[in-house]
């Protein structure tokens, strides 16, 4: 595996997210590759449907960029501050539908778990993934994949999920090296699962690392190489969410979303100045400035070195 | 688990501004709320923590009644110990000098579909009255009046922690007759069914035992009801009835919440939350 | 979790492992508590239903020591070098049985992915466990509780694996503080299944270390201390298995067991000398003699630290 | 995966002693058999490694005709370099230094029910002609005349893995009409029912591809019948027919392997199995 697959963000996208793709960018609050959704509204991606257990910012703003069709979700809104403007103006126009308002936005929802549980059985090629949410609740109501499925062992009926494999994962991480083999610390979320069942997978990392790095702490590893097409180089990629140890979250751009996302001229004009007219994320973190981006660097708060032992 | 920090201002910002009216200058009904959702954890051993309202509560738990209660943050953290207190239930701070961080397949599936959480604590956009949950949307489904954040893990943590405990403030709109989407099982049509299902289903949880609000503390009778046992300072019956869609059963002893110490009322303005952004 | 759960090797075993449990002492080659199932030979245990994936030498003699009624197990043998005599003569007796032959080994077997299923669906609090093996196999026909289970989605029938909750599980690793909580690296095995699905767990280490070590690294946690009953500081307790970083696999002993275990004269007499006649792993240790022992130190192969950094 | 090195031992113990005398002085048929198999592995990417003879085949692999395989051991290491031969498949050498240490939970799911495994090189006490293999028991399942490892992973590698080779030693015992016990799933009754049970089961492997022994280099044909390709050097067509149980086909243009080359014996020699463990 010494051929690289480092790429730009333009080349990775360019080649691996194509118009009507399932858009898997995964990161729970952790690692979320604002980058890469960027680059996906800089090229102007139709039709596609987008995979999230919480779509956070990044796909409200790729809704308001018109890049996606569908969402499947478990929890729609921004965490202790409120919605997401324009996913749900997308998913109340249903209510209206008027010339006015804007296209519909079609959804499937499941519950953390049953989303998670859906990577999992993608990943793990099973034909569903068993567990007991569920039962006397609405959601199997307005989702027909949620089904019920009767144990074998006569002790009754639990809740299944269909495999969830999309046509492209895309995560953040700390480190990889050239070949994709990707270290990650700090929250897992379900990257390792959405990674595993996707067709193509596109590791972002702040730092290339040679592979010494990588096989000096297996147990680390969250992606091997061998599932990775590319692997693009991406300082501060993850802001305003964030990198374990290296930069912190930006809470202050998540309250000032609130008011963003409530007016869609705001939002089309956010797009604009922070997308659109913005050739990538080196540009992207120069605009932010570097006063910005030292107040989220962290103080130190090492692991500490573990011994694997030589053995010849 | 959801954030309902977030939806309760949007709800506010729709109901128009909650007035303080009812409680003395000196504390906010927010911050009585959050204390006496603090207080309700003395003595349990180990919660799942949602965003919001109950993030906060739990954290001055862990500060006053419950010093060794253990944190369990849906985005994979065990055992945190937030230096600060996190806008978002996956901030690094619960991370760092946390005991476990793990995969979320490994959270739901071990911890908590395993049995290993004693309390589940939620928030609400609707209740009724057997502690049912909605955090789905208001209106038809197909065509929401309001879309809500939908369930998160809310309606696995109702069914497999021990117990679940709900913070959220009440109304006409919240503490309704009939919710209009059943995100997380509560006791179901009552206590007898809910008992029934739950063993039928082998789900490790007894459903909800508290609801704390803005203005009173509710705890579950025998046939599986919300019964009103404690009134928050100056908050009177009327102002229950008031905010509640259905005929509220009460206590034969009604109590009333013992009001904010300045200690908890200490660390909430300065330590947790000085912006006020949840108690404000 | 404050209170410390450390205990001598003797109480935790008398107070955790009760005649005619399910005991899984487990570990996949690497970190298998041979010092835990010594004490539970030495303390007379009868009827233990004994699981693991590979019974390897230490099932062997608990077998011979006549501790088990019963093995649950995926692959029966010495890796590398042949068979598990006492193992195999017990269930070899059922063909002749006579008077002269030893009491036959119930046995119930399961494929390596059956067994890790099985400890995942008890750890998961679920009715089974899904797996795609078995089909057009004689498993199933020697093993009634492996079934078939319909997809619920029209794509066809998988085999299921029922759940297993051991009473105890017993697991060595590096390190753990007093609470329990637990750092493992190396070779996983299925430790973390099979400690979740159990009832009662003991762990073993080699160090016992402060809370601050575990906190300082959680991702290496692969056991919380919520479920651990005793933590038991036994340092070399896995040989002859090893401890990643910290001794060797000691394969003279794998290879010398082959021709103990095929003389049942030969094998009690290892079990006085090396079981009985000791009175626990200390003496054991010092038994083997430090030229022994030295030579299966490993040279150093440092993972390096990774930071977490502070977020106040 | 299963430790056939172990169980052939047995059965050579049973069976007398098996001479070289078909093979030049100067290399044995068993470093032949693995010289052959190891070579097998040339263009090779990811191969999931088995116990003993697979073990030291893939590991010259490494050292020859494969410099960039993966090597996965069901232990739970993937992309290990191994810095001595290992004994067992769970040795510490294939962790320090490989690429991942995962749990068996994920390497059974994730990388080889989840079809990233290119080869699954396994052992066999018994096969048939279609290259269904019996690692469990001689004789009766409840009554066995030798009871054998069992499956381990074998059963899974067997259909997970895009293709699977099998290396084991030749004989009337093992090379047998019908196996006792279908432990792993080879072609079942033949082509057409394997490849209709494969896709109708959703398996992502497509059955055993070679079959390399101590005489012979074996593929299979188009109705998934076993084919002798290639004779080792010294070995005849009657020494191949007197350790096969059926009547086996032939290609018509049958090979003659060619002989290790110096190369490949110092490597196995000197510095895979010195001790001459699997090479004896």
């Amino acid at each position: 595996m010494s051929t690289s697959k480092v790429a730009t963000m333009r080349d990775a996208v360019a080649e691996l997210v194509r118009d009507g793709d399932t858009v898997a960018i995964e990161g729970f609050t952790h690692l979320i590759s604002f980058a890469a959704g960027h680059e996906i509204i800089r090229q102007g991606r139709r039709d596609l449907t987008l995979a999230r257990l919480t779509p956070d910012l990044i796909y409200d703003q790729m809704v308001a960029a018109g890049v996606a069709r569908k969402l499947i979700f478990s929890w729609l809104g921004n965490p202790g501050v409120g919605g997401l403007g324009a996913i749900r103006r997308r998913i109340e126009a249903a209510s209206s539908g008027g010339p006015g308002q804007p296209h519909p936005l079609e959804i499937e929802e499941y519950s953390h778990f049953g989303m998670v549980g859906r990577y999992a059985a993608g990943a793990a090629n099973l034909p569903f993934y068993p567990l007991r949410s569920y039962f006397e609740t609405d959601l199997p109501k307005v989702n027909p994949l949620i089904r019920e499925i009767e144990s074998p062992y006569g002790d009754g009926v639990v809740y299944a999920v269909p495999p969830l494999k999309p046509d492209v994962t895309i995560v953040h991480a700390q480190r990889a090296d050239a070949a994709g083999n990707t270290h990650v610390w700090g929250l897992l979320g379900c990257q390792k699962e959405a990674a595993f069942a996707a067709d193509r997978v596109i590791v972002v990392v702040e730092e290339l690392v040679d592979e010494a790095v990588i096989r000096a702490d297996p147990n680390r590893t969250i992606i091997p190489g061998l599932i990775v097409d590319a692997v693009v180089v991406e300082p501060f990629g993850a802001h305003p969410s964030y990198v374990q140890g290296a930069y912190d979250r930006d809470n202050r751009f998540y309250l000032e979303w609130d008011a963003i996302t409530r007016d869609e001229d705001a939002l089309q004009a956010w797009l604009r100045e922070w997308v659109h007219d913005l050739d990538g994320r080196a540009a992207y973190v120069e605009k932010l400035g570097s006063e910005r981006i030292a107040a989220l660097r962290p103080g130190p708060a090492l692991s500490g070195s573990v011994d694997y032992g030589s053995y010849q | 688990m959801v954030g309902f920090q977030g939806y309760a201002a949007h709800a506010r910002a729709r109901l128009g501004p909650m007035t303080d009216s009812a409680a003395p200058a000196t504390f906010s009904q927010s911050e009585m709320m959050i204390v006496a959702a603090a207080r309700e954890l003395a003595g349990q051993r180990v919660c799942f923590v949602g965003v919001g309202l109950p993030n906060i509560a739990v954290n001055l738990a862990q500060r006053t009644v419950a010093p060794d209660l253990e944190l369990v943050y849906e985005a994979g953290a065990f055992g945190s110990r937030p230096a600060r207190l996190p806008l978002s239930i996956g901030d690094p701070t619960i991370v760092t000098g946390a005991t476990a961080a793990v995969s979320m397949l490994e959270l739901f599936s071990f911890y908590l579909q395993g049995g290993l959480i004693d309390v589940g604590f939620l928030g609400a956009a609707q209740i009724d009255r057997f502690g049912n949950i909605n955090t789905t949307v208001i209106g038809d489904y197909e065509r929401p009046t309001t879309r809500l954040p939908g369930s998160g893990g809310a309606c696995e943590i109702a069914i497999n922690a021990r117990e679940v405990f709900v913070i959220m403030r009440q109304s006409k709109r919240s503490f309704v007759d009939r919710i209009d989407f059943r995100t997380s099982a509560g006791n179901l049509g009552g206590a007898e069914q809910s008992e029934r299902i739950r063993r039928q289903q082998g789900w490790l949880g007894r459903g909800p035992s508290v609801v704390v609000t803005d203005l009173a503390i509710w705890h579950f009778d025998e046939t599986g009801e919300m019964r009103l046992d404690s009134l928050h300072p100056g908050v009177t019956i009327e102002d229950v009835r008031a905010t509640v869609e259905w005929e509220p059963k009460a206590a034969t002893d009604l109590g009333s919440t013992a009001p904010p110490t300045d200690g908890e009322l200490r660390l909430m303005r300065e330590e947790l939350d000085p912006g006020g952004t949840y108690t404000g």
